[in-house]
């Protein structure tokens, strides 16, 4: 996993970089492991804040690598998106929760086939 | 500032419009509050109208020169995006056209027990149970977004854009009934569309990282410049994985049959265009950015074997996409269609069976991206993408529109109950002639049976497949469409032929004619660009010219 | 602007159906189609047959320029004689229709009417897209007519008649785009300049039928093989040929009257006439190559298809395995790849037109009036109805081949044509050293495949006169709760009909059957006009396919891509 | 049709036969209608009594329109037989009316042969003497038989009487047809043709399923000789370039000279392969071995076309054919021996089958078949004057016995059994057709000084002198014994002995399907009130046979007096009488006994290369040489002579036997002398009786396989074929149901199935882009 990219300033040494991208790869399938194992609406959402911040985390790493703001950008605008899907998935889950009494995601499963 | 403002004048209007119907729709006036509807048409197509006439047309060779690319954050902002510099107007023009028209089938989604109530004098009108402001906001919410994904020229500008055509639409799914099945439609797609959304994410991060820019047009001249290294790939890779999720491509097809039956029809036509969309484009937009220079022998399947160890991943003379994303999508594209067709053809729900149908659509549509840029409508698999988005869109609408324009009764609670099956849709010619031909056409013509629209969609799909040597994937397009006859000709002649028991009523018409309206309109649109299609095609052609690393050179004769 | 007419004015009468009142129905479509025949007889007035090796009467109309398409006609001597065919058998299957059809009548009509529109542009295209476009949209009249007016088992026919030739001609499209490809890739300076003087359109981006010919050509010998195999699958189906025809006797047998009798006489014609216009032409070399494979399955068709019509008790059924078998002697003679067999292997689909389908006609003739096709409660009916009797022989004799009618001419063609197509002529136990083997042509088929082939003769007289034997004579019997005997027609006649049939045939169903008639017994005694009309077309063909054929037969190689050039092929048409 | 006759009908004289005959339309010759006119009254008469049964005619019209065009055209053929082959020199010549299968193309610029090829078979008249002397008594007896036909078929007038006579018109024209063409293909087109109206005719009597049967058998296996046929002319197309007679011979040359010099080996095998091929279609058409198994069960048919078409004129087509062909047959070593082979065991099994048959009827059948063995004999024994005197003879003498025969039917109710008729001579008014008999037998038997004497003479004693087929001529000559047996056994059973007779069930047109007798307002007004659809449906019953009248009688009278006048053929003209000089100015003439006695004896003849062509090379020298060497003898005679004497001989031995075993000493019709002869020769009767079982071995051999084939392949298509079809339409759906569970509806699931499907691919990409 090294970046093949000569001539780029290296103020980060690419081992350092690997680390981190590591890190992010190792949220982003955290993320996905339990977004497909737990069963509570809640907390698969909270799955998917990790995969987002997985990626916000590889952007910040890459932006420190490349010596420029624009991952750092990014990251602003995945909190923000992040924030707004929260709100959603908040809204949402009370909606279910008040048709179900349950948080439990195998209770919807009328739709098959 | 303003040049580049000049871009964004038909999201401006959008924006505004979806303030104006955020406000009129909590009006105590019924008056005002049914013109939320008409003010949300009316900014749709001043929108396309915008994009048409004010889009700025300067990004031309003279500007962009073939041979010296050099992209500068100063020069960009004033060309937009350049990858294809040509498709802003052409695509917000149809997004425009097709928003419009599945706006028609829209009336009366949301609110319809309240607002009858309110009529009966049985209620006074409360703001707070009301939900058509945020309906109408929402939709144009959502296409607001897939206009800005048409002029987007940076990879986080397009994942604003993404998530803004996205978001409101989990709403609008999970409101568009007061059925629980919409709610399941709204957690399923709500919660895999986040999944989706971080997956391209994180490819996006990636691309970042391997070419050191968001910028498209940048990550272009790097790629071509600097090669495409192996971060970059898997970015391209990832992204478009995450991307599969909006146009409902294998392996992120699963939520699509639940959610667009889940959901009420409009809503479901809504969903097959608009997600899709933005998400086609995207893909071309990053395909573009990859470019559709190399070269590799065509051998289908079978060179997976060969792994292709001396593959060049420097641009080439060739015509086709990296190897790896040749064959990724080679083999998305051919599942997409294939899982889509079979499934739809043992499905008696005719939602479930668009919902299948759509993602087979998807994949016949991958077969452009596959296909890449052309120099005439005919072998430019881009502007056949173009062109079918069009065309699906036109007569996708139109069989969505005959299921919201049709309702039997209503249930127990006052809501009304959804035509579900074929059988309710038996001896509709009879009994509502022009919803049941609507049903006839629209369903013949994604069937793409000549001469209808849909063949004319298929047929550069076609052609553009095989001029970019890509026969067994045109092949298996091909009997991808046979099986789609199976279901589409139960489709289209289930009104037709099959008769209806004395006993069983028809089912009634929804107390909206502009259901209606966008039904037969969608219909006719199917006949009209049937025949004057040509000129729509010359216009998806040009939206498709490639510029810039992906762009191939008129070949020499 | 002629054939622009005969393909418009079905469509227009097909619209005026569809708003008239039902009463109306059956008289538009009679007028409608009449007018489509003559403008075709017009047509054929208009048409100079000195040159009718080339395509005439054009006309062009832009359509989809982008993607190259456009709506262009033309017919030479092939097309236009089978326009006239198409012409012909629309206003008989309007009579025909007239009591047997008494629900839906508008939709009916109209329908049928949109099918003879698809099928003379069938044959009026000169744009590949024109021609697919008019090649599938006759599925949905038919599917149609089959599934509404059809007998029991009908959506399952209609549904199977659709999907396999839908799917064929889906692979069909891809090997038409496939051409077109090569030809737009093809390199101008590398064509001789007598080749790009007459095709202007070489080189570019081109739908147009001649430029896609000529170019096809040029491919190398793997890609015609390919291109063939994909062409194959598409208009083989249609014709049928021996593997892929179990559609036809499903469809034929639950059609209505007048869809089998389109469907024999023109639909399956379809499938032959494409494989003359594009597969012979466009793939000279493999079809050179591949012609003794496909006529083995012709030959197969032939017996496998006789045989099965001998043990049938449903009549129509038996009528339609024997399509199966017929249009192989058709095939065969095609493949024969030589002016005999070609010859009569367009005969063929006209004789086959004529003679089948007045075959269907007089079986629905005897359905109105039973209720039923199975033979086992069939029989004798000559002596109750001695005008059917009459047709019923004089059809079945035409389609066994009795020389002086027309079966004959084009079954002997086809024949004679695969005995010639044989390159062993003229050498070893073939030849002779004192005279020239006079008549030989190159090819790979020879005597045994005529031979072979020849026992169809023989069975398909054992078939039809099994079935005249079992329903025209022997001892009168007729179904239960049906005029039987002396019982008279007049009591439980009225009971099963609205508006009581004759015993006999009634005058319109002999107006319908007698241009039937009259055409089989003059293409029968005098068919030189009809020969003379195809010949220019046919002799351009087989100047294509020689060159190729003869390298085959000789080196038994495929030979090196030499378009065989137009140009004198012209002057030989226009003798 | 008449108006589709062009104006070109014009006829040419060529130089000689064999010469290129200039094709009729060019510069000289005059137009004759009347040659057209001979086929064309047939094909009119055919139209006018279809018309009558459109208009429904319910008098003789039918049948006086038929005789009056048949007479017709038999006049004009007298005429132009007259006016062209009445002198010792005849040249044949082309009427060409219209073209009919007749295209041109260019030729493969790198084959080698002409640069232009035709296939010219156009509706043009080939007249030599042989088609011409062929026609003179097919329209004669054609004539003649008519007229009997409208007396016994008038208890069918109505539109059966009209069917029976367009048909039998039909017939005329396409034998016509067949005789005249001037190309093989118009002969093939008169060969079906005649097919056809056989077919409509055994089948005349189409509610009795036996009929039926009949018909079709006789078509099916006419048309499996019909194929050998269109091979054999597709053969002759390709090798020659033509088939056009005139044309054809031409060509031929070369291999007929190659054959006249013994050097068969140079001939190419396709070549000797045609006349094998042409043969086939003659043993169809002329019910040989293994083909004649139809002819028998033809007698279905009404009498008059038994006599006619299964007797006189198209059973003798496929004589004809060789004899038209014979340059061709000359060119295989093997053909000729061939034909005379299946010829004489044709003969001699026949003859054993009729001579166990108790239906007359039948036993005429058997003795067509018997004979037209004999005449194959004589083609093949390098005779074809003499196969074609036979012919000539034959047709009249057979069509007298067959119309006696169809008398004594239309007389005695349809009773044909021959133990249940005696004496019918004595009974009232039947004189007549006694003695029609006596002379249709005694010629039949070869009784000295008869036309079939010396016909049949012919033959057998050119089988003792061609070399190597003595063997041939024993056969016959035991046939011949065999021949007079049986006949005579017919005769002295029903014609003489003691009278008595016994009606049989049918009367007049039961069972004969009257086209219009049922439903229908009932000319004869019996069926409608029995109600019910009856066969018999006539109700009177007669209880005395009624005589045949004028117009039956006049008949055979008539034929009688031919049949014994056709002796004088023998002793007019040459050497071996007028037909013999007929047959040797044509192309069956190019070789024949005239030719070999012609050298030393001076008679006109052509030149010695043609005339001297033999299938066995060795003798060739000898023959070359002149008459003086024959090289077979019998009993060391000249077999010419001797034969006379041999076969009265054998003859006069035949009659008497069958006079002792059914005459002296009868008593009753049923049985005589010779039933108590039966146990003594054990089973033999009943299987010759039985036909030998030939039908049944044919059934078990080719039709039951062929059933079972059919009903094999029947089940294939509907389970493997369309199987495989219904297979790969059920699979979209069968693969749907397999990933159907996909869709569980669980978010999980998908959820699983998004990060499965991500995590397969990148793995993939990983895996390939290492």
């Amino acid at each position: 996993m090294t970046l093949a990219q000569t001539g780029a300033p290296a103020p980060m040494a690419p081992s350092t970089l690997g680390h981190y991208l590591l890190v992010s790869a190792l949220l982003l399938v955290i993320g996905l492991i339990g977004f497909v194992t737990r069963r509570n609406l809640i907390i698969m959402f909270l799955c998917t804040e990790l995969m987002f911040q997985a990626a916000g985390l590889a952007a910040v790493a890459f932006g420190r690598y490349h010596l420029n703001l624009t991952g750092q950008t990014l990251v602003i605008f995945i909190l923000t998106v992040a924030a707004a899907e929260a709100a959603m998935a908040l809204a949402l889950v009370v909606l279910l929760f008040r048709r179900k009494e349950s948080l439990n995601a195998e209770e919807w499963q009328d739709l098959k086939g | 500032m303003t040049e580049r403002l000049a871009f964004l004048y038909p999201e401006i209007v959008l924006f505004v419009a979806t303030c104006v119907v955020m406000v009129l729709g909590l009006s105590r006036s019924l008056r005002a509050r049914k013109s939320s509807a008409v003010v949300a048409g009316v900014s749709v197509l001043l929108a396309g109208f915008l994009a048409v006439v004010s889009t700025p047309r300067g990004s031309g060779d003279a500007a962009c020169p073939l041979s010296g690319f050099v992209y500068s954050h100063a020069l960009t902002p004033a060309m937009g995006q350049v990858l294809l510099p040509e498709l802003a107007p052409y695509a917000k023009a149809v997004i425009a056209l097709v928003g419009a028209l599945l706006l028609l089938p829209m009336a009366g989604t949301v609110d319809r027990t309240d607002e009858a109530r309110i009529a009966a004098g049985k209620a006074g009108f409360d703001p707070l149970r009301s939900n058509r402001a945020e309906f109408y906001a929402f939709y144009l919410f959502s296409l607001t977004g897939l206009m800005l994904c048409a002029s987007a020229d940076n990879l986080i500008w397009l994942f604003l854009a993404l998530e803004l055509t996205s978001l409101p639409t989990y709403i609008m799914v999970a409101i568009s009934t007061s059925r629980n099945r919409s709610r399941e439609a709204g957690v399923k797609y709500f919660f895999l569309g986040a999944l989706g959304a971080a997956v391209f994410l994180y490819g996006f991060a990636l691309v970042y990282g391997g070419t050191g820019t968001t910028n498209l047009n940048a990550i272009a001249h790097s790629i071509s410049t600097g090669g495409l290294n192996t971060i970059t790939l898997l970015g391209v890779v990832v992204s478009l994985l995450g991307l599969c999720f909006k146009i409902a491509a294998a392996p992120m097809h699963f939520y699509t049959p639940d959610v667009y039956e889940g959901a009420a029809p409009q809503v479901s036509g809504f969903l097959a265009f608009v997600p899709k969309t933005a998400g086609f484009i995207a893909i071309l937009l990053l395909c573009a950015a990859v470019g559709w220079g190399y070269s590799h022998a065509d051998s289908g399947v079978g060179s997976l074997l060969h792994a292709v160890s001396a593959e060049p991943l420097v641009q080439g003379t060739g015509r086709r996409l990296p190897y790896l994303l040749w064959l990724m999508i080679w083999v998305v594209a051919a599942l997409t269609m294939t899982i889509g067709n079979v499934l739809a053809v043992l499905q008696r729900s005719v939602k479930r069976m668009l919902a299948y149908s759509s993602i087979a659509h998807s994949g016949y549509m991958l077969v452009g991206v596959l296909a890449g840029p052309g120099d005439s409508a005919s072998t430019s698999g881009v502007s056949a993408v173009l062109f079918y988005l069009l065309a699906y869109g036109v007569m996708n609408a139109g069989t969505f529109a005959v299921l919201a324009a049709l309702e039997r009764g209503t249930d127990s609670e006052g809501q009304p109950v959804e035509v579900e099956t074929l059988d309710d849709l038996r001896g509709l010619c009879a009994s509502h002639p022009l919803l049941g031909w609507t049903m006839v056409v629209c369903s013949l013509s994604l069937l793409g049976l000549p001469p209808l629209l849909g063949f004319f969609g298929k047929l550069p799909l076609f052609t553009s497949g095989i001029a970019a040597g890509q026969i067994t994937l045109v092949v298996v397009l091909g009997l991808n469409s046979a099986i789609a006859a199976f279901y589409y000709l139960r489709l289209a002649f289930t009104p037709l032929l099959e008769s209806r028991d004395e006993s069983e009523a028809p089912p009634a018409l929804a107390p909206f004619r502009s259901r209606m309206a966008g039904a037969v309109i969608a219909a006719v649109g199917v006949l009209v660009l049937s025949a004057i299609g040509g000129w729509a095609m010359g216009h998806a052609f040009d939206a498709a010219t490639v510029k810039g690393a992906g762009a191939i050179a008129p070949r020499g004769h | 602007m002629l054939l622009m007419a005969a393909i418009l004015i079905p469509l227009v009468s097909a619209v005026l159906i569809a708003a008239a009142p039902e009463a109306r129905a059956k008289t538009i479509a009679l007028l409608g189609t009449l007018a489509q025949l003559v403008i075709a007889c017009y047509a054929a007035t208009v048409f100079d047959w000195s040159f009718s090796s080339r395509a005439q009467l054009g006309m062009s109309v832009a359509w989809f320029e982008g993607l190259g398409v456009s709506l262009s006609l033309g017919a030479d001597g092939v097309s236009l004689v089978l326009i006239l065919l198409t012409g012909l058998l629309g206003p008989i299957c309007v009579l025909a229709s007239s009591t047997a059809i008494t629900t839906r009548i508008r939709t009916y009509y109209a329908w049928l009417l949109v099918l003879q529109a698809a099928m003379a542009g069938v044959f009026a295209a000169r744009d590949v897209i024109l021609f697919y476009i008019c090649f599938e949209f006759t599925l949905i009249p038919m599917f149609i007519l089959i599934s509404l007016w059809g007998s029991t088992n009908r959506r399952k026919a209609a549904i199977k008649f659709f999907l396999f030739t839908f799917t064929g001609s889906v692979v069909a499209l891809a090997g038409l785009v496939y051409v077109t490809w090569f030809n737009a890739t093809l390199d101008r300076g590398a064509v001789p300049q007598v080749i790009l003087s007459q095709n202007e359109l070489l080189g570019t981006w081109t739908f147009d039928v001649s430029t896609l010919i000529t170019a096809g050509q040029m491919m190398s010998a793997s890609e015609q093989a390919w291109v063939l195999l994909a062409l194959m699958a598409g208009f083989a189906v249609k014709v049928p040929l021996f593997p892929v025809h179990t559609w036809l006797p499903l469809a034929h047998t639950e059609a209505p009257t007048a869809g089998s009798v389109i469907l024999a006489g023109v639909l399956l014609k379809l499938g032959t006439y494409a494989i003359y216009r594009f597969a012979l032409p466009m793939v000279p070399e493999a079809v050179a190559l591949y012609a003794p494979h496909l006529s083995m399955l012709c030959v197969v068709g032939i017996i496998y298809g006789g045989l099965i019509c001998w043990v049938q008790t449903d009549v129509k059924k038996l009528v339609a395995y024997s399509s199966v078998a017929h249009l192989g002697f058709c095939m065969l003679g095609m493949f024969a790849l030589n002016n005999t067999g070609i010859t009569g292997s367009i005969l063929y689909m006209v004789n086959h037109g004529l003679s089948t389908g007045a075959l269907f006609l007089l079986i629905g003739m005897i359905y109105e009036r039973y209720h039923t096709r199975d033979m086992n409660q069939l029989g004798g009916l000559a002596a109750k109805m001695p005008v059917w009797a009459t047709f019923m022989v004089f059809f079945t004799m035409a389609s066994v081949g009795l020389p002086g009618l027309n079966g004959f001419v084009s079954e002997f063609l086809c024949l004679l044509g695969a005995f010639q197509a044989s390159s062993s002529w003229g050498s070893g136990a073939w030849g002779s050293d004192i005279e020239p083997v006079a008549a030989a042509t190159p090819g790979a088929l020879g005597p045994w495949f005529a031979m072979i082939a020849g026992t169809g003769m023989i069975i398909a007289a054992m078939y039809l006169l099994y079935m005249v034997g079992k329903v025209v004579w022997g001892p009168l019997k007729t179904p239960h709760g049906h005029a039987g005997g002396h019982a008279g027609h007049e009591s439980s006649g009225a009971d099963d009909h609205p508006a009581p049939l004759p015993t006999d045939l009634s005058g319109r169903e002999i107006v319908t059957l007698m241009p039937l008639a009259v055409l089989c017994l003059v293409l029968g005694v005098y068919p030189k006009p009809l020969m003379n009309a195809i010949q220019g077309s046919v002799d351009q063909t087989v100047a294509v396919v020689r060159e190729p054929l003869r390298t085959h037969a000789v080196t038994g190689a495929p030979a090196k891509p030499a378009p065989a050039s137009p140009a004198n092929t012209h002057g030989e048409g226009a003798q | 049709m008449l108006n589709l006759i062009q104006d070109t009908i014009v006829h040419t004289q060529p130089e000689s036969l064999g010469a290129a005959v200039e094709k009729a339309g060019h510069a000289h010759g005059q137009t004759d209608w009347s040659v057209a006119a001979i086929v064309a009254l047939p094909l009119l008469a055919c139209v006018l009594t279809g018309l009558c049964a459109a208009l429904r005619v319910k008098s003789k019209l039918p049948a006086w329109i038929t005789v009056a065009s048949l007479a017709g055209a038999f006049a004009l053929t007298l005429k132009t037989f007259a006016a062209h082959f009445m002198g010792a020199e005849s040249h044949p010549f082309v009427v060409h009316v219209f073209d009919w299968v007749t295209f041109s193309w260019a030729a493969d610029a790198h084959a080698q042969g002409p640069q232009t090829n035709e296939l010219a078979a156009n509706f043009a008249f080939y007249l030599d003497s042989l088609s011409a002397l062929w026609m003179l008594f097919v329209t004669g007896l054609a004539t003649l038989i008519a007229l009997y036909a409208s007396e016994y078929m008038s208890h069918d007038q109505g539109a059966g009487y009209c069917r029976f006579f367009a048909a039998f018109s039909l017939f005329v024209f396409s034998m016509a047809c067949l005789v005249m063409a001037d190309n093989l293909l118009l002969l093939y087109l008169g060969w079906e043709g005649v097919g056809l109206c056989s077919y409509l005719l055994i089948g005349y009597f189409y509610k009795k399923p036996s009929a039926v049967a009949a018909a079709k058998k006789a078509f099916i296996i006419n048309r499996i000789g019909d194929l050998f046929l269109a091979m054999g002319v597709m053969l002759i197309f390709v090798q020659f370039g033509t088939v056009e007679y005139s044309v054809l011979f031409e060509k031929a040359r070369p291999y007929i000279e190659l054959a006249r010099a013994g050097q068969f080996s140079q001939i190419p095998f396709l070549v000797k392969l045609i006349p094998c091929l042409l043969m086939g279609g003659a043993f169809g058409k002329s019910a040989q071995l293994p083909l004649y198994v139809w002819l028998p069960d033809a007698m279905e048919g009404p009498t008059p076309v038994s006599a006619l078409i299964h007797a006189a004129t198209m059973v003798t087509a496929g004589v004809f054919l060789i004899a038209r062909t014979y340059p061709l047959f000359l060119l295989s070593e093997i053909a000729l021996p061939v034909v005379a082979w299946v010829g004489a065991l044709t003969a001699l099994l026949s003859a054993t089958i009729g001579m166990a048959q108790f239906d007359i009827k039948r036993i005429m059948a058997y003795s067509t078949v018997s004979q037209l063995g004999y005449m194959f004999c004589g083609l093949a024994v390098l005779s074809p004057s003499g196969g074609v005197f036979h012919v000539v003879t034959h047709a009249f003498f057979k069509a007298l016995l067959f119309l006696c025969c169809g008398a004594v039917m239309h007389g005695f109710a349809g009773q044909l059994d021959l133990r249940k008729l005696s004496g019918v001579m004595k009974v009232p008014g039947w004189r007549i057709v006694g003695f029609g008999m006596l002379i249709g037998c005694l010629n039949l038997a070869g009784f000295p000084l008869t036309a079939g004497y010396f016909s049949k003479d012919m033959i057998l004693a050119e089988a003792f002198v061609t070399p190597g087929t003595a063997v041939i001529g024993w056969i016959l000559l035991i046939t011949a014994g065999l021949t007079a047996y049986y006949t005579f056994r017919v005769f002295f059973r029903v014609f003489v002995g003691p009278v008595a007779y016994e009606l049989g069930d049918e009367h007049h047109g039961a069972d004969h399907g009257h086209d219009d007798g049922h439903g229908h307002g009932d000319a004869h007004g019996h069926a409608q009130a029995k109600g019910h659809a009856d066969a018999h449906g006539h109700g009177g019953t007669h209880h005395e046979p009624h005589a045949p009248g004028w117009a039956i009688n006049t008949v055979l009278a008539t034929l009688a007096v031919l049949s014994l006048a056709a002796t004088g053929l023998y002793f007019v003209g040459g050497d071996h009488g007028a037909v013999a000089g007929l047959v040797d100015q044509s192309s069956a003439g190019f070789h024949s006994p005239l030719a070999h006695h012609g050298a030393a004896e001076g008679a006109p003849a052509h030149e010695a290369g043609h005339a001297v062509v033999s299938y066995v090379p060795e003798f060739v020298h000898a023959r070359a040489h002149g008459g003086e060497v024959h090289a077979g003898t019998i009993f060391g005679a000249d077999p010419h002579k001797a034969m006379y004497f041999i076969s009265a001989g054998v003859g006069a031995v035949g009659i008497f036997v069958a006079f002792w075993l059914h005459l002296a000493g009868r008593k009753s019709a049923a049985t005589s002398r010779a039933d108590a002869l039966l146990p003594a020769l054990g089973p033999i009767p009943g299987w010759a009786q039985g036909k030998w079982y030939v039908d049944e071995f044919y059934d078990f051999l080719v039709r039951k396989p062929l059933w079972v084939l059919s009903h094999i392949f029947y089940l294939i298509d509907s389970y493997l074929v369309d199987g495989l079809v219904d297979f790969i339409g059920a699979a979209p759906r069968a693969a749907g149901k397999v990933i159907r569970p996909s869709q569980s509806g669980e978010l999980h699931g998908y959820a699983l199935g998004m990060a499965g499907g991500l995590v397969i691919l990148i793995v993939i990409v990983a895996l390939v882009a290492t």
